[in-house]
């Protein structure tokens, strides 16, 4: 046998300390396949050794939550007996050695996390982030990042109905890849993963397992191991058609009772599947690794273990259901072995051809595992302040049509046309609004998602930039007409042993905590993935929210396109003219100093639950807030949707136009008011002191500010279009 | 100068096509079948009348746009 | 009316199409691909997605499935069938339907709502529908440029077997309105008895002015007739 | 006993796949480029000792699932 020297420890990504603890939990040295189990459960990814304490405290507590984070995915309760089920996923280093495939089994692993529960998945998003458009790896990784994310949602036949897209040089070498999804269930048939009894059996189903994902600790092998050849970590590659069968089989086994627990094999595949159903239920598993149907010959148990192939479930099954579960599994002609049972040893027992190759207590892989509390620091307010009349004089024309046909404000149409976004029949809104709607099938009651991030305000200042992102998705899901329910997170985030990295970290969590309880928007499901970034150079702090709200009656969905020309435009919310961190001063001066928005949480809520009513009462004929770039971009943004143009007339007081038209201050809307219902909006707010003004008039052709431009929409739609087309 | 390119996944690699392939061929009754691995193929004519520079130009294409190096592995011969 | 809908294991757009048929009034009924029998039916629809992930051509692994053979079976002796998207290119690797459905010309996926043109409307499909009436439907797909042998595309031309032609708003048919490379801009056909229909876009998308419109509706009324 | 076969469209068929990555060839500067088609290829194993009973196990397995006749020829090689 093998021995464990320094070199095998640190390939295996644990440090001195960390392997002495090993020795002290098993009170003897660990074997190859046991420091590789360890490997994998302590490493961030599993553990969470480095957020956990961070993460408590997020409010995760609500009426409308069913199941907070813990398990595969979050569970919300959108009345009757329906469930909403969801969870965000990164897939950001796979992504960038082989995108296609990177984004591709990205989106595979976030489905089987939402079917794993029982929930049929109706809906998916993607948050994407790309280096600078002029670095060489930009176009074939967003090409190949934007293909796999089809070719697998496409095949598998979900709907992949919103995102964001955004270019910043800061990704230039660690791209951000995140997948959301989203499933419908029943209430009372929800699947967890928690193992409960004993001598049950534990199941494998799905795909075969390959050599796929092995990563570090394969290289220790190859090293030492003399007759084997070189051995390199495998690309994963995603299968979509048996994850449609493994789907299609899974929902069918839960339509009875079964299952006792399931878990789908994700990172760190049979280990961490196992170790947590485990783990979960206080018992110990025995699996039997001769058993796990292989892909390739000779794999060892250490290679079974860890192997990270894709479209795989480990099921616990009720005495006696095997046969059953066994003749659904094979008429989707997926495999289905009985691998291992649960005991009442405490211990994950590996077994190879009846000798035990591992022995581990559950406890040192779960509660026992590693967990820091990082050094971190403050992040200063900048002093620096933006003085307009010291920069270049810039036309507002100029500094709009520059914004509309930049990368990141273009319109996103090239990517959207090659997701399905309509499959499944109940998309009533599709990518392009603030927000997707999805309507419950057969029912008359829909959701609304929606995924945002900003990583320029996180970056100049977490706190605010926390709460901001927070505060937008609300806005994204308010601006469709849905209540505002719960979110998922993702934190891509640099080296958390770096101090300022960790910082940035504690900062934006404390931002997104603030904001999540004053707005009751608790948060049931993320991820964390840490290290993104290369030699020191660390991406942007990128938190991504996915927000899901509800519309109890879809019986007039509402979006931004504005629907007729002479309706009033309504601006809610206050402008003060808030230039810092804008697209404005970067896209005309490309100024990166200054402190984003600041949010007030109170203003944000009054105004949102304000326009929501408004929405519920049908007195709007469309609604968007107003986000990056600011009013007139938004503005815009309605006009090249619909078609139709505006008239704005200048503001009265404001003294600089640009900060105006061009400001990113918070909480703000524009709403499309129909003449006669003018007199009751206005009452409606006035009666609720929400702060509006009323800027001007939808018309014909024109996107016009009262003497200071006029250009016709159609130009203003071919800007916006262009910028793919170019690249 | 004419060429053909095959290009297939690396072993260890997991292969989809190949895989419901396999089993339909089975299913068709083909059981003395033992594997079968899908691949790419292409047929590359370029003017050029040195065979090594007709050849490196070739491979510069597979490395260029035609293979995935990740997860490909390519063979070119002179046809 | 008695239909069938076939699902192979890759089918994605198998329920979207029942729930269409049972709100037109159709008794339907789901038919597995491992059936050897098929239940008495007036209209026989192979749906869309990817049947078998459709990894090596699309629709040619369905082509080999047992069920299959009973379609063939019943289409020749006049039974009505319909193939959406997938369900065309399964046709087509059959042989129920002449031609193939090539990659289209930009390599890339599209999804998105187009013009069609309805090219003859004395057929039991489209009876509903005027002639040359321009529907919005919705496309979703990857391979759904048509190709045909030139003698087989003036006989589809000279007997009037062209369903619909991709157009514009304004039912110009043209190089710009042809969203995939489709010879002619064929966004589906009939075969030469016209019980046959196959087509690349999605008719059981448009029945619903909440989710998209109501242009697919005529196509199953036609068939209710 | 290894086989190749390697499948590619008929001549008059439109190949919109060879003419994309023809054009990107062509952008990414490689001008002497004459024409390239786009085809696959499988290579497959079968169980059996008699090569002319062999290849046309595989010559079967093209003409039922392997190809599109209609529009696809192919070539069988021992390898
Ligand atoms: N990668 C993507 N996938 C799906 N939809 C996307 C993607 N990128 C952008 N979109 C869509 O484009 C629209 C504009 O995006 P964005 O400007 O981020 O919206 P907002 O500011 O309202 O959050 C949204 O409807 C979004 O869903
Ligand atoms: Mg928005």
């Amino acid at each position: 046998m093998m021995r464990i020297n320094s070199k095998i420890i640190e390939k295996h990504g644990l440090n001195e300390e960390e392997y002495k603890n090993i020795q002290k939990l098993l009170n003897r040295n660990p074997n190859l396949l046991e420091l590789g189990i360890f490997s994998a459960m302590w490493n961030e990814h599993c553990s969470y050794k480095s957020s956990k304490i961070h993460l408590k405290k997020l409010p995760t507590k609500g009426k409308q939550v069913i199941q907070g984070p813990g398990e595969n995915a979050g569970v919300i309760d959108i009345g009757d007996d329906d469930a909403i089920v969801f969870k965000i996923e990164s897939h950001n280093h796979p992504s960038y050695i082989e995108p296609y495939q990177g984004a591709a089994t990205g989106v595979g692993g976030i489905l089987r996390d939402v079917f794993t529960m029982g929930a049929r998945p109706i809906a998916l998003l993607n948050s994407i982030h790309f280096g600078s458009p002029s670095h060489h790896k930009t176009k074939s990784l967003l090409n190949g990042v934007v293909s796999g994310i089809g070719g697998y949602g496409n095949c598998i036949g979900i709907p992949t109905v919103a995102g964001e897209t955004k270019f910043n040089a800061t990704y230039n070498e660690n791209i951000l890849v995140n997948a959301m999804a989203v499933g419908h269930a029943k209430k009372n048939k929800i699947f967890y993963s928690k193992a409960k009894g004993i001598n049950k059996s534990v199941v494998y189903v799905g795909s075969k397992t390959g050599r796929d994902g092995i990563h570090g600790a394969s290289m220790a092998s190859a090293e030492f191991d003399e007759n084997s050849e070189e051995k390199k970590p495998t690309v994963q590659v995603g299968d979509p058609f048996t994850e449609k069968l493994l789907l299609e089989a899974c929902l069918e086994l839960m339509r009875d009772d079964s299952i006792i627990a399931i878990q789908d094999m994700g990172a760190a595949g049979l280990t961490s599947s196992s170790v947590e159903m485990a783990s979960k239920g206080s018992l110990g598993i025995e699996l039997e690794l001769d058993k796990v149907p292989c892909r390739e010959e000779n794999m060892t148990p250490y290679e079974m273990m860890l192997s990270e192939s894709q479209e795989r479930m480990l099921i616990i099954l009720e005495d006696g259901k095997e046969d059953h579960a066994r003749k659904i599994f094979k008429k989707w002609d997926l495999d289905f072995v009985v691998i291992g049972k649960t005991t009442n040893s405490k211990n994950i027992t590996l077994k190879y051809n009846n000798k035990i190759e591992g022995e581990i207590p559950i406890e040192a892989l779960s509660s026992k595992a590693p967990i820091y509390e990082r050094k971190w620091t403050k992040k200063p307010i900048s002093k620096n302040q933006i003085d307009l009349k010291k920069l270049k004089k810039i036309e507002i024309e100029d500094s709009l049509i520059k914004i509309l046909s930049s990368p990141n404000h273009s319109n996103k149409n090239w990517i959207t046309n090659q997701y399905d976004q309509m499959v499944m029949c109940d998309t009533a809104q599709r990518s392009g609004s603030d927000a997707a709607i999805i309507r419950i099938h057969n029912k008359d009651k829909a959701i609304a998602v929606s995924v945002d991030s900003s990583a320029n305000y996180c970056k100049s200042f977490p706190i605010s930039g926390g709460k901001q992102i927070v505060c937008e998705n609300w806005r994204n899901i308010i601006s469709v007409g849905a209540k505002p329910l719960a979110i998922t997170n993702c934190l891509n985030f640099g080296n958390p042993e770096n101090s300022q990295i960790m910082g940035e970290f504690a900062e934006c969590l404390q931002g997104i905590s603030e904001a999540c309880k004053f707005l009751d928007y608790p948060v049931v499901s993320g991820n964390v993935s840490f290290y993104n970034g290369t030699n020191k150079k660390n991406i942007y702090p990128t938190p991504v929210i996915g927000g899901v709200g509800l519309i109890q009656n879809l019986s007039n969905p509402i979006n931004h396109l504005f629907k007729k020309d002479n309706s009033i435009i309504i601006l809610v919310g206050k402008t003060f003219g808030h230039l810092g961190q804008s697209c404005f001063i970067k896209e005309n001066y490309s100024i990166n100093e200054g402190n984003p928005p600041e949010v007030n949480l109170k203003n944000e809520r009054e105004n949102g639950e304000n326009v929501l009513s408004l929405i519920q009462k049908n007195l709007v004929l469309s609604a968007h807030d107003v986000s990056s770039g600011g009013l007139l971009v938004s503005l815009s943004e309605m006009s090249i949707a619909s078609n139709l143009g505006v008239k704005i007339q200048k503001p009265k007081k404001l003294t600089n136009i640009n900060e105006y038209f061009f400001g990113e201050d918070q909480s703000r809307y524009l709403l499309e008011i129909s003449a006669d219902h003018l007199t009751r909006v206005e009452k409606n707010l006035k009666e609720n002191n929400i702060f509006y003004e009323l800027i001007g008039k939808t018309q014909k052709k024109y996107f016009e500010i009262e003497d200071e431009m006029k250009l016709d929409v159609n130009y203003l739609s071919k800007i916006n279009n262009q910028w793919y087309y170019n690249y | 100068m004419k060429f053909s390119v095959t290009v297939i996944l690396k072993k260890d690699v997991l292969d989809p096509q190949g895989k419901v392939v396999q089993n339909t061929l089975m299913n068709l009754g083909m059981d003395n079948l033992k594997s079968i691995r899908q691949g790419k193929f292409f047929e590359i004519e370029i003017d050029e009348k040195n065979q090594d520079i007709a050849q490196q130009k070739v491979d510069e294409m597979c490395k260029k746009l035609l293979v995935n190096l990740i997860i490909e592995e390519y063979k070119i011969s002179k046809i | 009316m008695k239909s069938s809908v076939i699902v192979f294991p890759g089918s994605n757009c198998d329920r979207d199409i029942a729930d269409a048929l049972v709100k037109m009034q159709f008794k339907n009924q789901m038919v597995w691909h491992k059936e050897t029998n098929l239940p008495k039916s007036d209209l026989i629809v192979i749906p869309g997605g990817f049947s078998y992930g459709d990894y090596l051509r699309s629709g040619a692994i369905a082509g080999k499935s047992l069920i299959i053979d009973e379609v063939i079976r019943a289409a020749n002796a006049g039974c009505l069938v319909l193939g959406i998207c997938n369900g065309f290119q399964i046709l087509t690797e059959t042989g129920l339907l002449q031609g193939t459905l090539l990659r289209n010309k930009h390599l890339k996926f599209i999804n998105k709502d187009i013009n069609i043109k309805v090219m003859n409307n004395k057929t039991k499909f489209t009876s509903k529908y005027k002639i040359n009436q321009i529907l919005k439907i919705n496309i979703a797909h990857n391979e759904g440029n048509y190709f045909t042998n030139s003698k087989h595309l003036e006989e589809i031309k000279k007997e009037n077997l062209i369903a619909f032609q991709y157009c514009d708003e304004k039912g110009n048919i043209n190089n710009d309105s042809n969203p995939n490379g489709s010879m002619e801009n064929i966004a589906g056909i009939f075969n030469s008895k016209k019980n046959i229909l196959g087509m690349m876009p999605h008719p059981e998308r448009m029945i619903d002015k909440l989710i998209s419109n109501t242009d697919g509706v005529n196509l199953f009324s036609s068939l209710l007739n």
